[in-house]
Formats: structure tokens, C-alpha cells, sequence
């Protein structure tokens, strides 16, 4: 048992601070610090993506063979800590870390050599077409068909909480191969060109006021079977493997970490009612210590996890997902203390990748109720926190 | 003690809640929130048409005399239907700090607004004041006919909308701060509306105050004057911000029950799971709980008893913490679909959100009755 | 809509608070301010009983006939809150609160004749036999038989949580007297003398180590077929009567103000680890704020619900009971920051009635660690909190 | 980083358990508790023979040299355990403060200690510490061979059955306070132990420091270096307290699991409903979460980082936290059985609300964190 970070980690830490400094641009940084939700505005995303497949870190997780790296995971937890840190935005994951590793393991060598590069170098974007309407969080129900015609499907159906469709070329997709089978067979795992004839793409506004997610409408869309990755019928699995992906896939302590500054930065320049800053005020550092404590716990319980898993998520991850997202929420509601009178405002022009023109109110808290109310999504996808405590319940504690 | 509605406050009830039925369902609310106009001006004149926006005003002042019971009960129900109409700018907060003003031209002013044709705003609060009354920075200066003024006020509900627009400014007299209260003209030189729409669907502005040159007859009231009258038309703003919190509650609860029954999730109603079952009881107790508060503070401040502020902030907590919290699971209970402008779910968590920290965070307003109510309970406790 | 008090009331006020001035003995009131759990203990409140009883206010929800009040529901209300907050003891409420008013509205004419008077005296005290080892909140399940034998029952079977059985003389308890029958058919009330032949009353020591509750064994125990009450085979209509009376005949909201003029009073006296008062601390004055604000809630829903109710609980009590005691919970934790250091010394001797020895530590917070202990159960007893969600999601949402 | 126990410890974690299984099953400790002893000293002498006493003392002091992370396996198997003898007290407390001392008495005493013959009790705190180490108010006058204390220190655990007692004490020298720990023999002429037995089963005094007469060889440390022996004694001891929170919560959500899992209500296991389900996962949350922190600042300790106090007072909240969580969730999901004498859950309770207040609240430690944490976090972050 040791928290010491090898010689080697040191100077892999090092090396990651340095480029940090190098290639953060001011205007990247503020799009890191000003997100409004896990996905950092789309223009930021993907100038830092340039950036990073340049360095040949894009894609932490894949082989090397694949333009990956060898990061053993302590290296890949410190890239990840000391990019948010720095406030990098967050790359779309997608491609990257939804897409990639199913082709690597699933997807025929054809699929691998000419998709994998098109993702690092963001020539394609990629959406995820799980949910359907009507079906949040039970995958299983799921209703779009594929039915089989020659050597093509043909897709009908409607997929939504498809984030940035409105922004991709592409989408992989759950559908119906054998509707007549249990309702977790017959389910197949395919891609999807977006600008195929059929394909509607209608984004959902938020409340907000900004569009992150879409609906996406299938009518009469022909694909090729040579899209199917992973065999027919056989696309539960595919699944399932993706969903450990997803909810493995992200470090919710360095995210919170960054709204805990936010907060400490916004603490030092926001008076209390009794006119003191708010940092000194006891009652708000209670809050405030209250919540960087349940952040430690978080924070050695991912390192735990990322640990005892050696980079493959399991169960645990059910558990990361509620403490995170729900501490989270917690610090959203601080924030919205500090915001004070100026949450009305939502400026979403002023928190666009390159901005450079005037505001109302402290720069430092202008995406906070953007994020307070983005974030109520967070224990509502990817598994619901309540869908989390069922897995919980059954799985660990055999209920 | 008595908890029940009498006949005309049943009939003011059904009849605000029948015409809003019929004339304010989300889908119009959104179309009006979305259009070119701030809100909808046939709409007040029917209210004006209606006499609701007589309601709070003394009779000799062209009102009804309606006591704050019949508000919270018209609150309640703009609330419940997500009004974005400037009830509560024009008639609580300007139109309820004129009322307490001797100004000449109380009468004729609020004659005009009861019969829908002026509006107004009260630009008080400012970035650092956080609820705190007393605590404005913006400047009034002593000049040869009159004053000038100085400085900025804050998220100015129904500025961009206003005829008029009540400022307050401190004047330095002999080293002590006066606070002063102006009756100004929107369109008065040096008086620069910054305005935008809210994240609650309404309108408002950052109120610059540019050297504003105003006349002495400009003056509405000063000293503990105006401070009086600010620290009642706030308090009976408090309580109807808790009313129309309250009305969103409801509305949350009955809509967040009705989903539930209907959508299907891994074969069976969502209704039907423990866990979401708890958590809508929770909402309910919470929904209950608020209203008791809201009834005794607003009989409190009926009574004018002395402890009717200590009440006042009492509710103001609970009825926030509750919306907060019943708004919260009606998002969760509804799923991905409450976080997109098309359901009414989100847009009630916004208005509820954004109104419980334009007076005073909760942090605040818990502050505040802890500090009175030392001042009450301690000795003996309260009769 | 209003709040005032009628003349009448205020005079009926201040005649109580004059009773209350002049009746209270300082033995009385203390064992009053420092109860450990929603019974006083048992020689206090027999005591205050009979002080009670001579005055004619001992069971003020009884007809005038029988000894009780003609008092109108805010009256009571105003009784009930002058006595908590005047520090007088609580009365059993086994025979007064709950038997009483089912011998009133069930019983003979020969049984109201012969058992409401001898509560009233104090010569009859009655304990509960309800819940039955493995069926706590699950009333419907329960086992203990009554076998008829000539113009007796037979009678064989255990009772447990029958709160002050070891000094108690009598027993009511809910039989089955038709095993055949659906679970809530077949059940019957009926009334034992606890020096019976086959009883047998086992104390069951508590974890602050005192005693409250006991378990009864019926073994062969003979009961003639007069102690019915309500007809055979009905009990179950009694028995849910006898529950409203039991969740609608307590006043949480005064129990929960004389828990927080304690922690006020100890909050005057204890210092922080930084030197000053508990009640010049801005983190503690605000959760004591938060506290106070929700017993104000609490306070003025109970007063709602009974004024609708006229006096009649509904289902209004559901919500009642669980607002009041998880609140009460709530001041508990408070309560055990301010005793400190002194949580593990429980000096239960120092509690008894009339004690005048000496103890360790303040006087003011001697009950508060078996009061938080006892409180556990109040969460539990009656109903749980999770079932009185259950029963509001199914009477009042429809769920 | 690395969050698992190698192969001695591993070993350690076995043995320690696979005694107390054979030895401390809960009716027998009920037993023991119930006795007219204080603990079972035939139970201390084989866990000397075992060598357990000497683990946390230095090689040269005849010990074992373990560090922080195998007392943390030894301590969450006896708070598993709900184990009453005196580890806490006579080797983390008493030995934790001796062993950091210079005195010619030392290893002399830490032997004895060791081998099982000699018990203490640490004597610090009183009724006003509140956790403050800095905090207390007794007094120590020099005299001419020595010095004079008197005082009273509060719940003193251990103090009935200890051999020797290191109390402290303030000396006023040139107008400083100074603090000075002394060494005393329990039996001391003018110290007058107050004994009672604990709520969570265990025998502690208030010990009445009425005019003791020391000889100047007593003094065991003063100023800082006596602040420090505290500092670092309770850093240990809170460390310790927390590892015993998590031996009680992994025990407390197992055995609740297993009685819903078997406790049929309403015709099916009470684990099936999905309300008490995902209580019960909350438990599991809470119980990892505590982990995980425990383990980050026992590593922290170790390594004498500089952040480890914040750490400690991090790990501390949030054990006693969770720890409270989890044995109320217990207690409720059992339902009356857990309030009665017979069922180990409610022992568990009574343990952690003990533990939760002794060394100060969850408040003060909060605070303590807050305070380190602005030292600490706010120029540019911990590396």
C-alpha cells in the first residue's frame, strides 16, 4: 500500500504539465473553465482534439498500433487530473473513447484501418444511438428494426438523447435484428452514415437554451451489413461492454476538483450579505469543507477503483457514478449561492470557444446556472443514479 | 385559528385559476416567452379589465383593499401557471412601494396602473446587496434643484417594460447615509436600461444610473421613511414570491404523479417503483409543509404582529429549500425529457431557482431569522 | 383564515397556564424537561395523573360523562402545548388515549362503567398488545390465537414492544379468533388481566439500558368471552381506529419546541472548542435556525390538520408522524454535539422521579444520549416511516 | 500508487480476525460486559503472547514496529469485534504518548506495557477541549521539589484500571502557559477517580486532580515538545478511531443485509423492497467512501506528508459521518429488535456516537479542516 508516485510518474507528470503550459491557449483554457456541462463546447473540443493527436495523446486508451499510448493507469490518471486541472476542455467521447475501443475489440480489420484514423483526426464525428424514446434508461425495450435486404438492412426507428448529432457525420447505433427473440437478444450493434437518404437529425433544445442533444429519425435508411460490428443479434454484448466504457471511462474528482476552484475563486470575490467575502464567512466554509472532503473520498475511491481494475471497469463503477454525480450537484448548489442575483443571466455567446466581446457579472461565474441546470441530467443518463442502486443492490449486495 | 378559505377568497381562487385554465396553457406561455414581446398586453388588460390589478390598492387609491390572503391566493395560482406577466413588478414591488409613499402623485400613478396602462419597476437591489436592504452603494448627491444619481442596480425585473422606475441612492448629509427612494420617468436622461431576457422567460435589465439629474419633486420618500417602505414592500414580496413558489409546487407534484402513472419502464409504470414512490411523498410532505409556513406568516402579516417578520423569513427558507428540492425530483422522476425547453418541468426549476436568490440567498434569509428570532424567543419564549 | 385565539381561548389559556403555575411540582417539571422518550417515566407520570384527574383534565378527549372535558379542538391544542411547554410529564397513553376512546365507541355499557373510571383513577393501567415477535409493522400477519372453550377463549401466543406491561395490571391485545379466515378477517380485541394463570411478562432492557418495553407470553391463559370488545371476528375495524388514535393523539410540534429550548438552554452554557458559546456560533445558529424554522412548518401543518379534521385524524396523520419525528431526530444530533465529551455517561438513576443525589456533568443535558438512543425507535414504532410513505403514496397520491 | 495489503499484512488482517471469530463472539462479549470485570485479562495476556501489544512500539522498545497501516488492520477487526479491552487506550493513548517522550522511564514501562502487565490511560482532554488540544484548563504550580497540579479531566477511558496515568497540565512560567505532561502512578495521593462504566460497555472515570504532589521526575515533556507527543498521539489515535468505524460498518451493513435478506414482512423478504434496497446501497456507498479516505490518510501518515493532518481531519468527518449513517440506517432497517440490549446493532450505534464526539465533533474537525485546507490548497493546489 503506498500513494508515492514512481520516478517515472514524476516525469511523466512533469512532461504533461509542460505541454499543458505549451499548448493551452488562453482562449482553450477558458473554454475548459467555463463548461457547462461534461462536454466542453464543440469548437473547443475539437481544436484541443487537433492538438492532441498531434502529440500522439488523443487517445489515451487505444494501442499504440491504433495511434494510442502505452500509459500504464497511474500515467493515465495523472493525464487526466493535471488536464482538468489546467482546464482543458474535454474532448467528445464518442469516437474516441466509446467508439474506439469497440472496434478495437469487436470490428473487423477493415473497419479498424479505416475508421480508427478518421476519429483521432476528427475527420469523422461520431454520435451514440442508444436511447429511444420512450426508453431511457431500459435498454432492453428498445424498438428500432433493422430488417434484413440483400446485403444491406433496412432501418427504421428513432433514436434520442443522441448528443452532438447535430455536429457529427456519423452514428453507431442499437438496433432490433430479430424482433421476435427475448428482449436482449436480437438486438445488433451498427454504423451509420448520418447524411444517409432517411436520416433526420432534430435537435432537442435545453433549458438551458443551448442544444446538446438531438433526436435522430430513421425512415427507410439503407445500410450495408459490412456495418455491423460484432455479429448479429449479437449487439447485448457490444453493448453492455460500451456501457462499462462509458461509465468507466470518465474522472469525476477531477471535474469536481475544478468546480471546487471555481467556487474557492468565485468565495475570494463575492461578498456575503454582512459584507465579507464569502471565504471567510463560517457558515460557507463549512459548506465548503464538507464538500472538498466528500471530494478526497471520491477522489481515493477512483484511484481505488482505477487501481483494484487495472483499467477495466467493473462494478464499482455504479458506484463512482452515483458519488460523483451526486457530489457534483452538490457543489452546482453552492455555486448558485455565490451567482447570487445575476442567475438570470444566461449569456451563452460570452462562454463560445474565441469569445472576446462584453458580459454582465463576474466572468468566473458566468456558466454557472448553465451547469446547475445541465447537470441535472447527470444522474439521469448513462444509467440513472436510482438504475445504479438497483445494479448495486443486486450485484454487490446480492438483494 | 381557522385555515380555511371564505366564500370571496374561494371565488377569487376559481376565478383566477378558471381564466388562467383557459387562457394560459404552457404551450401559449411558450409561444408568448419565444415572440417579440416581453408578455402579453391583451392578457393584462383583461386582468386590469378583471380588477386584479386593483387588488392590493386601498379603495381611495382606485383598489379593492384585497389583504395579503387574496394575493397569496392570485400568487398562487401565477405560479401554478408560470405567468411571466409583471404582476409582481408593477403591482407588489413598484406599485407597493408607491402605495406607502405621501408623493403627490401616488394617486393618479397608481390609478393608471390599476387600469393596466403604466407600468413600473423597482430598482433597488444592487450586485453586492444579497437580499441585505440597507446595503446599496449607488449615490444621490445634492444639487441646486434637486439630485443627481449615481450608480448601478441589479437584474431589474420589468426595466426594459417600465414607465417608471423607483430608484433608491444614499445621500451623504452630515456624514450620516440618507437613504432616498426617486420616482423617475424610464426615459429620463442618464438612465441607461441594459436589458435582457431572463433564464425564467421574462424580462429585465442592469439599471445604470449615469449622473441622473432628477427634480426635488422626484423625491418619494427618504430616511427611515424609505426604509420603511422598502422593508414592507419587500416583506410582502417575500411572501408572495413563497406563494407563487407554492403554486409551482403543487403544479410539479400533480404533474410529476401524473407522468409517473402513464410512463413505462422496464414493463410496468415508473409509479409503481418503491423508490419513486417515497420520493413523491417526499414532494408532497414537502409541498404541505411550505404551505403551513406560507399561511402563518401571511396571517402573521395580516395580524401586523410583531413577530410577523421573524414568519416571513421562516417561510421564505422553507418554501425555497422545498421548491428547490420538489422541483429537483420532478426532473429526476421525469428523466432526460424535464431538462429540454419543451416540458413545463424545467422551466419551473428555473423560475424557482432564479427567485430564490433575487432577495437573499437561503443562507440569508436563515441568518436573518436566527438573528430575530433571538430577539423573540429568547426571553420566555413567544406568547 | 386566521390565527387569532378567541376570548374564550385566551382565558382558557391563561387558566391553564394558572393550573400549570400552581400544580407543577420542580420534581414534576424536572422529570418533565428531562423525559427520555415520548413516555415520561412511570412514577412521574402517574403522579402528574393524579393531580390531573382530581382537576378533571385527565383525559380531555373523553365525553364529560365519563370524566373527560368538553373542550373544543383549539383548546386541547392550547392545553397540550402549555403543558410541554410548562415541562409537565406525559400520561400513559395506553389507557387514556387509546383504550379509553375504544371502550367509549365499542365497548358495553357494563365494561365503559367499570374500566373508564378505574383508568381515570390510576387503578387500572393498561398496556398495548398489538405487534408480535417477526410482524412489527405488519399488523395483518399476526398469530396469537383465542380458541373458544364454552363462554371463555383460550388463549396462547406473544405480544412484544407492549410498552410499561411490568407495570401495568390489564392488557388489551388484538387475537385471531378465526385462523381460517383472510389475514385481517378473524381478528378480535380483547381485554386480559395481566395476573392471569399463564401470562408471563418479560422486560426487554433497552439500548440506553433502560427498560419501556416487554415481551408477553399467553400460555393456556383463560378469558371469558366478556372482555370482548366490539363483536368476534371485528377486531381488525377497532384495531385501525385505535391506530388513528394512537398517530393523531400526539402533539409532535410542542414535544420537538421543549427539545429545542433545551439545546437553546445548553447552547447558552457549553462552549465551542474556540471559547465562545454554542449560540454566538455561526455554523451551530444556523442548523439551530434550520431546526427551528422546520418545527414552525411542523407546527402549523399539525395546527391545519386539526382544524380540518375537526379533532378526527385522517390520513393528514400519516404525514404528521413522519415530519414530526424525523425532525425530532434531527434536534437529536444537535443535542449531541452540545453534550460532548459526556455522551458515554449514561446516569439513568439521576432521571428517576424525585432523585435529588448528585451526578456528573450538566444537569440540562443528562437525558440527551438516552433520549437520542430511545428516539431510534420513533421512526419505527406505530407505523414506520416507510410504511407511512407507503400509505401516503397509495391514500393520498393514488400511487 | 497501490491501495492493497501486502502479504504480512494480508497475514496479519487473517490472524487477528480468525482470533476474534474464535474468541469475541458478541454474546460472550455481552458477557464480559455485563461482569464484574472491566475486560477479560486472560484475553489481554493472549494477545501479548500473540505480540499484538507490541506492534505499534520500536524495536528498541521491545516492540514490533508497525506502522499506521497494520494498526489500522488490527483496529477495524476490533471495532468489527465491538472489542472493549483496552488497545485504544493503553497502546495507542497511554504508549502513543509515552513512547514519543524521552523520559528515563520509558522502555522500562513500554516493556511491561507489552508484555501485558501494565495498563494506562492518557489524561489530556477536558470538558471544554472540545477536541482542542490546546485547550484545557487544569494547572500545574511549581513547588519546591516538584510541582503541584489541579484540575479535572473528563471521561477518562481506561482510568479505573490503569496502572499509570499521564495527565497534563498548564504552568503559568513569566506569564506563559506552559504545558506539561506528568507521569503519574494511578494510586497518586490527591488523585480521585471518579468510575463509571461507559454506554458503549467500557469503564472510564472523571479524574480529580485535588493538590498532586509530583516530584520533578515526573515531568514527561513540556511546551512544545509536550504539544507535539499530543499532536502526533491524537493524529495516531484519530486515524485509529477511524479504522474502527470501518471494521463496525462493514459488520453493520453486513448483518443488515443478511437480516433483510431472511426478515419476511407482508409475505416477502424485507430486502426486497426497493426503498430499503437502495438504503442499504447507501450504506455501501458510505462504507467504501470512508475506505478510501482512511486509507488515503493512513498512506499520508506514513509518509509524514505535509498534508496529512488535513487528511486525518478529512478522514475523520467523514468516518464519523458515515459511520452514523450507516448504523441509524441499521438500526431502522432492523426496526425495534436493534433498540433492545440483545442485538449487537444497537452496541454499534452507541460505540460510534461516542467515538463521533470524544476527540472533538464532526464540526470542530470540519472546521479544523477548512482551516488547514486554506493553508494548504489555496496557493496553486496540492501537488
Amino acid at each position: 500500500m503506498d500513494l508515492a508516485l514512481s520516478a517515472a510518474d514524476i516525469a511523466f507528470r512533469d512532461e504533461v504539465r509542460e505541454f499543458l503550459k505549451q499548448s493551452l491557449t488562453p482562449s482553450l483554457k477558458r473554454s475548459g473553465d467555463l463548461m457547462t456541462s461534461v462536454f466542453s463546447n464543440f469548437e473547443s473540443a475539437m481544436a484541443w482534439q487537433a492538438i492532441l493527436a498531434e502529440k500522439g495523446w488523443a487517445a489515451p486508451d487505444w494501442p499504440v498500433e491504433y495511434g494510442g499510448t502505452d500509459w500504464t493507469v497511474n500515467q493515465k490518471i495523472i493525464y487526466l487530473k493535471e488536464s482538468k486541472r489546467a482546464g482543458a476542455p474535454s474532448l467528445l467521447p464518442m469516437g474516441i473513447q466509446m467508439l474506439g475501443p469497440i472496434l478495437i475489440r469487436y470490428g473487423t480489420e477493415a473497419q479498424k484501418h479505416e475508421l480508427l484514423p478518421r476519429i483521432l483526426s476528427g475527420e469523422d464525428v461520431w454520435c451514440q444511438g442508444y436511447s429511444e424514446p420512450g426508453a431511457g434508461s431500459d435498454l432492453a425495450s428498445l424498438k428500432m428494426r433493422a430488417v434484413a435486404d440483400g446485403d444491406d438492412y433496412i432501418l427504421n426507428g428513432s433514436k434520442i438523447w443522441t448528443s452532438f448529432a447535430h455536429r457529427s457525420n456519423k452514428i453507431f447505433c442499437l438496433v432490433k435484428t430479430d424482433v421476435d427473440s427475448k428482449p436482449q437478444a436480437g438486438i445488433s450493434f451498427i454504423l451509420v452514415d448520418l447524411d444517409s437518404a432517411g436520416v433526420t437529425v432534430a435537435p432537442i433544445v435545453s433549458i438551458d437554451g443551448e442544444v446538446e442533444q438531438c433526436q435522430v429519425f430513421f425512415e427507410d435508411v439503407r445500410v450495408s451489413k459490412d456495418n455491423l460490428v460484432g455479429k448479429e443479434n449479437q449487439g447485448w454484448e457490444v453493448a453492455k461492454c460500451l456501457l462499462e466504457f462509458e461509465r468507466g471511462g470518465y474522472c469525476y474528482y477531477a471535474a469536481i476538483e475544478k468546480q471546487l476552484a471555481q467556487v474557492r475563486r468565485l468565495a475570494a470575490e463575492e461578498k456575503t450579505a454582512e459584507g465579507w467575502f464569502y471565504e471567510l464567512d463560517p457558515v460557507f466554509s463549512t459548506r465548503l469543507a464538507e464538500l472538498e472532503i466528500e471530494k478526497l473520498a471520491l477522489e481515493f475511491t477512483e484511484n481505488r477503483v482505477n487501481c483494484l481494475a487495472e483499467g477495466k471497469p467493473g462494478a464499482l463503477t455504479s458506484l463512482v457514478k452515483v458519488a460523483g454525480t451526486e457530489l457534483s450537484q452538490k457543489v452546482d448548489a453552492l455555486a448558485l449561492e455565490l451567482r447570487g442575483t445575476h442567475l438570470p443571466l444566461l449569456q451563452n455567446e460570452a462562454l463560445s470557444y474565441g469569445f472576446e466581446g462584453g458580459f454582465i457579472g463576474s466572468e468566473h461565474g458566468l456558466n454557472i446556472m448553465n451547469a446547475y441546470l445541465n447537470n441535472r441530467a447527470s444522474t439521469i443518463y448513462g444509467g440513472s443514479a436510482e438504475i445504479q442502486r438497483n445494479i448495486m443492490a443486486k450485484q454487490v449486495l446480492g438483494l | 385559528m381557522n385555515f380555511e378559505f371564505n366564500e370571496e377568497q374561494k371565488l377569487l381562487q376559481h376565478s383566477v385559476e378558471a381564466f388562467l385554465r383557459d387562457n394560459y396553457d404552457f404551450q401559449r406561455r411558450q409561444q408568448q416567452v419565444e415572440s417579440d414581446t416581453p408578455f402579453d398586453q391583451d392578457l393584462w388588460r383583461q386582468c386590469a379589465e378583471l380588477g386584479w390589478l386593483g387588488l392590493p390598492f386601498s379603495e381611495e387609491d382606485g383598489g379593492l383593499g384585497a389583504s395579503a390572503v387574496e394575493m397569496m391566493i392570485v400568487f398562487e395560482q401565477l405560479g401554478r401557471y408560470l405567468v411571466i406577466e409583471p404582476f409582481f413588478e408593477t403591482l407588489v414591488l413598484f406599485g407597493g412601494a408607491l402605495k406607502r409613499s405621501r408623493h403627490p402623485i401616488r394617486s393618479e400613478c397608481l390609478q393608471q396602473l390599476i387600469s393596466g396602462q403604466l407600468h413600473g419597476a423597482l430598482a433597488h437591489f444592487e450586485l453586492h446587496s444579497r437580499g441585505e436592504i440597507g446595503s446599496i452603494e449607488s449615490v444621490s448627491t445634492t444639487t441646486d434643484d434637486g439630485f443627481c444619481l449615481k450608480g448601478c442596480k441589479t437584474t431589474v425585473y420589468n426595466a426594459p417594460e417600465a414607465d417608471f422606475v423607483i430608484v433608491s441612492a444614499l445621500n451623504l448629509v452630515r456624514g450620516e447615509e440618507l437613504l432616498q427612494l426617486f420616482l423617475l420617468p424610464a426615459n429620463k436622461p442618464g438612465l441607461e436600461i441594459e436589458a435582457y431576457q431572463t433564464t425564467d422567460g421574462r424580462h429585465a435589465a442592469e439599471l445604470h444610473l449615469n449622473n441622473v439629474h432628477v427634480d426635488a419633486s422626484c423625491l418619494l420618500a427618504e430616511g427611515s421613511e424609505a426604509l420603511a417602505i422598502l422593508r414592507e414592500t419587500y416583506d410582502d414580496a417575500l411572501l408572495l414570491l413563497c406563494a407563487e413558489h407554492q403554486g409551482a409546487m403543487e403544479q410539479l407534484l400533480r404533474e410529476t404523479v401524473e407522468y409517473a402513472s402513464e410512463r413505462k419502464q422496464f414493463g410496468q409504470a415508473i409509479g409503481s417503483f418503491q423508490v419513486l414512490q417515497h420520493r413523491m411523498v417526499d414532494m408532497y410532505i414537502a409541498t404541505e409543509l411550505a404551505r403551513s409556513l406560507l399561511y402563518a406568516a401571511t396571517l402573521k402579516s395580516v395580524d401586523q404582529s410583531p413577530d410577523a417578520g421573524l414568519f416571513i423569513a421562516a417561510a421564505k427558507v422553507k418554501s425555497d429549500t422545498c421548491a428547490k428540492a420538489v422541483a429537483e425530483s420532478a426532473v429526476q422522476i421525469h428523466g432526460g425529457i424535464a431538462t429540454t425547453n419543451e416540458l413545463s418541468i424545467g422551466h419551473y426549476l428555473k423560475r424557482i431557482i432564479v427567485v430564490s436568490h433575487l432577495f437573499g440567498s437561503t443562507q440569508y434569509h436563515q441568518r436573518r431569522f436566527g438573528k430575530l428570532s433571538r430577539q423573540l424567543f429568547a426571553p420566555g419564549g413567544m406568547a
